[in-house]
């Protein structure tokens, strides 16, 4: 009889995520995967109000936090992956690493809201941590969310984007433009934490499923598309 | 990849369409109201049915996220006595997008019926018919361009709505994810060439449909 | 018989003043009524229909009060079996010529319809729209429309000011005859001494002096 | 915190009234043209001013982006020959602000010219009265009902917009955050006591203005 | 000299037909124009102001062409400098009874303002919005407005068929008294006989045979 889990994950993962989803499904041919995206804020607001979703990935670890706080999720919270923070550019020069920020041709830097999200938080802290950040403080706008800032650095409106190493690898980046990875001794890697939503006890299959999220058979589909285990 | 597009075409139309249907039959009555009657507070509650126009469409889901959980008064209420949950379903961004087309129907509605003249009422009063036939085979039909600006306006609005029905619905295939909402997935994952390719689609199915209402209203002009 | 009794304040040429009318008009008759351009005839007319509410008095129709100020007695117009043809013609722009006779119909009179478009020399023009027609035609369907609706009483406003003579003539006429037919009481208002010759049976008379009174036609 | 959000507010206000005033001045000649003027494809261009209403907003804000950037035709020309950049300014969310406020201008307004009596321009023609002057001074104020619900739609609409302009804007504070985007960011980060005070300031300030809107035609309503 | 040859075609009670007029009027002529109802008088008034456009044909108004089909020549309504008072008057509705009269003149002239008000009886109602005039008291808004624009060419549509008679009399030498003073070339649609008696000093019809006849006034 057929399984379905559905599974509430942030925006970023679309391309790791609809690969292990079919490759699970190739694996169990009666479970139907239905993936919801979407800004995990939203995401968190909609679980909290009685949305029918058994396993949440976030693209962070305080999300997950938020939603144990308030009682919705049962089990612990696990991290499937670590994110790299990058910088990405069309056309500028990154041989500089983070001092490429500072090149004159550098109007607009785009970072996503560290409100929110996590890959903005990083960025921001990292340039403070250098002394960057007031010197480049007037050229920076601000993304909704990750997609969006990225979205800033492909149109070739921001010079240079703050965006994670998965969006740098996605199919319509590549080769658009280069990118230099902050190495994680400047800035730490962003764990990328997932929990059980409470009520998923109705439909098993979603621990199967999370199982399988951590397990080593994503190791290869996880690192090609720009996350660490 | 492709038939699920189709499948969020299909889910919106059925919204837009009974969003409009909806809304013509709730804005005949209030239009006319506020058209022809006279009470205080008559312009607050013009101000507030244009008011969901005003705040971000993801906060206004938001709130009425809130208001349809089974915690709170009114969502508890439906649960308890009617066994039902709104959110997450297709009745419950119905009701969402009733709620935030208002302005898109009422108003045209109720500008059309204040431009006609007061004889044309009055006369038809004398000729001894009650004021529901008046409104509907007097008033209604003057006010056809009116009609097609509203029932044009409320469809594209809700085709294109897009915070309120993803925070209320939860992009359920096939049940609450709209065309707006696949699209938007797209372009937030960077799938520029599925993204473009679904915008003209739904751009194009959505231009003939507005050019069949317009075209309905050139016909009949008079 | 109609009962009017009743005050009302409007501006005219000679700044606001009150409009009184205390007057009795019989059943069955068919009253001309005239007085200076803009001495309130009009507002007399749309008071009997209730689409004006005098300031005070009482109207009765028949033997129902159809408005009673001390009573606070006000039927609405619906109610009140009054055809009216306004001095404008309110015509429906939406419906055609026979469809705004066919609409004031109380209950479908096929017969009649075509009756009244002979009458009104209308038959050509059918299925005209109301909003392409000539002055005179408009008047002639605004008036075919008050004759469909078959009222106790019937109010006409300058029904024949646009038309030439000879179909005027031939309108009196048929006036004449409908007012026997559907016997109903007639208050016309009308400019033209011979049309008050021809048809009235009473004159009443708006005058400076707030009053009404009523003549003999023949003395006019 | 709350100077921020009351420096949004300025920004807000800004973008509203001028995005206003622009569709007023735009929304004139081509209001009038698709009222009067007959050609060929007219309804296909009253059809596509509505468009703008039936792409997600995001998506729609992602291709003005594409148009404004350095490396594009159009981007290029300005940076070239003007040395300007539309995106992540005020000027370029004023342009998308425009740009999707089309309809709610245009639609009432087109409407209400279309309603007047035809025998207003003609008797005004024969008074020696040119088109401008007509328009001005015979059709424009026997349709204030429509300019105002015209007016009314837009402020609303721009107040509330969001999703173009946090695209095109870059929700850069002072320049291009609005007060709706700083609530949605509160609403995203679960922090509801501030959301909610937030949304409530925005509402109260844009009912009293659409309140003060609605009361100018209820005064001069003939 | 206003020279009229056209045609147009129209719907009327006897079905489609083509309404053709050939006439030539004498400059400073006051011509009165007379014919059934729905029998075109209105349509060539619209047709000498530029409202319609003939079929073909030719219109000069003293020596310009304001109309020729064969030569492609349309005078828009605004360049032909003629008055029109529509038979539904076509007030503004968002003026008042002052500023309608004023709105008319070419250049401003506060005197001639204060004599058509005073001419017209409407000193009191100035201020009054034209949607709260009686009829008569409308139509002679409509009047005095187009003699507000004191054009080379007057066109009256049933200037007085909504008035009293004796405020009809004052009016007719009122309209005698600016024909005079102003010198325009008018054609004054009317159905009565006698102030075509005493107006007119030149009599145009339009019959059935849809040709158009001069004819004396006193033979009528
Ligand atoms: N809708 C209205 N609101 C206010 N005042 C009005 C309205 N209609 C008419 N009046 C005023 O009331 C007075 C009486 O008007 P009424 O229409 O009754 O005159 P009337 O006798 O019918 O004149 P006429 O022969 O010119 O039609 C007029 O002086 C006019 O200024
Ligand atoms: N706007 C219009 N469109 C089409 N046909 C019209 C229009 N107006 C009038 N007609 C038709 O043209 C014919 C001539 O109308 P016109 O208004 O010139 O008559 P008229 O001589 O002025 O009559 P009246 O004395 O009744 O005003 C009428 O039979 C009418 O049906
Ligand atoms: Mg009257
Ligand atoms: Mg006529």
């Amino acid at each position: 009889n057929a399984q379905k889990v559905r599974v509430a994950a942030a925006a970023n993962l679309h391309y790791a995520l609809e690969q292990i989803k079919k490759q699970y499904e190739h694996e169990h041919p009666n479970t139907t995967v239905e993936i919801t995206y979407g800004a995990s804020g939203t995401l968190i607001q909609q679980i909290l109000n009685g949305a029918p979703f058994d396993f949440f990935m976030a693209a962070d670890k305080d999300f997950p936090l938020k939603l144990q706080a308030k009682g919705a999720t049962t089990g612990p919270i696990r991290t499937y992956a670590f994110g790299r923070l990058v910088m990405w550019s069309s056309e500028t020069n990154l041989s500089k690493g983070l001092n490429s920020v500072l090149l004159p041709t550098v109007k607009r830097i785009a970072i996503a809201n560290p409100i929110g999200a996590p890959y903005g938080e990083a960025a921001v802290a990292v340039l403070r941590k250098y002394g960057l950040y007031d010197n480049v403080a007037n050229k920076i706008v601000w993304g909704e969310n990750i997609s969006q800032t990225a979205q800033f650095a492909f149109s070739g409106n921001a010079e240079i984007g703050f965006i994670a190493l998965s969006l740098a690898l996605a199919p319509q980046m590549k080769g658009k433009g280069k990118y230099y990875v902050i190495p994680a001794t400047m800035s730490a890697p962003i764990e990328q934490s997932c929990v059980l939503v409470k009520g998923w006890e109705r439909n098993g299959e979603a621990a199967r499923f999370m199982q399988y999220i951590l397990s080593a058979k994503c190791n290869a589909i996880w690192e090609e598309y720009g996350y660490t285990k | 990849m492709y038939s699920e597009f189709i499948e969020t075409l299909f889910v919106t139309g059925k919204l837009a369409v009974a969003t409009t249907i909806l809304l013509f039959i709730i804005g005949l009555p209030v239009s006319y109201m506020l058209a022809f009657a006279r009470f205080r507070l008559k312009i607050l509650l013009e101000a507030l049915i244009s008011m969901s126009m005003v705040l971000p469409p993801t906060v206004m889901g938001y709130y009425l996220l809130v208001a349809f959980s089974p915690q709170n008064g009114f969502g508890k209420f439906l649960e308890h006595y009617f066994d039902l949950r709104l959110a997450f379903t297709f009745e419950g961004i119905l009701i969402a997008s009733v709620v935030f087309g208002l302005p898109f129907m009422i108003q045209p509605l109720q500008n059309g019926l204040m431009s006609l003249p007061e004889s044309l009422r009055e006369v038809s009063y004398t000729l001894g018919k009650s004021k529901t036939t008046t409104f509907f085979r007097v008033l209604l039909p003057n006010i056809k361009p009116s009609i097609i600006t509203g029932i044009a306006m409320t469809f594209a609005h809700c085709i294109g709505e897009f915070g309120v029905v993803l925070m209320v619905g939860g992009d359920i295939p096939g049940v609450t994810r709209m065309a707006s909402i696949a699209i938007y997935d797209e372009a937030q994952a960077l799938n520029y060439t599925v993204a473009n390719r679904y915008s003209l689609i739904l751009f194009l199915i959505s231009f003939v449909l507005l050019t069949i209402i317009f075209s309905v209203n050139k016909r009949h002009k008079v | 018989m109609i009962q009017i009794d009743v005050e009302r304040k409007m501006l005219t040429t000679d700044g606001i003043r009150k409009l009184e009318v205390c007057v009795e008009i019989p059943q069955y008759e068919l009253v001309c009524l005239f007085g200076r351009s803009g001495a309130g005839k009009t507002t007399l007319l749309r008071m009997v229909s209730g689409l004006f509410k005098p300031d005070k008095g009482i109207i009765r129709i028949g033997d129902r009060i159809v408005f009673d100020s001390s009573r606070k007695i006000n039927l609405s117009p619906q109610k009140r079996n009054v055809g009216y043809m306004f001095q404008d013609f309110a015509l429906f722009p939406n419906m055609s010529v026979e469809e705004n006779i066919r609409f004031a119909q109380g209950e479908k009179d096929h017969k009649a319809v075509e009756n009244l478009l002979e009458t009104f020399q209308l038959i050509r023009l059918r299925n005209q729209s109301t909003l392409k027609l000539s002055g005179g035609q408009k008047q002639r369907v605004a008036l075919a429309r008050a004759f469909a609706r078959k009222p106790e009483v019937m109010l006409l406003d300058e029904p024949l000011s646009s038309v030439d003579m000879e179909l005027r003539l031939s309108l009196q006429n048929e006036i004449l005859a409908s007012h026997q037919l559907f016997q109903s009481t007639t208050i016309m208002v009308s400019h033209d001494k011979d049309e008050i010759k021809r048809l009235a049976t009473r004159v009443m008379r708006i005058g400076k002096e707030k009053v009404v009174a009523f003549e003999n036609p023949t003395d006019l």
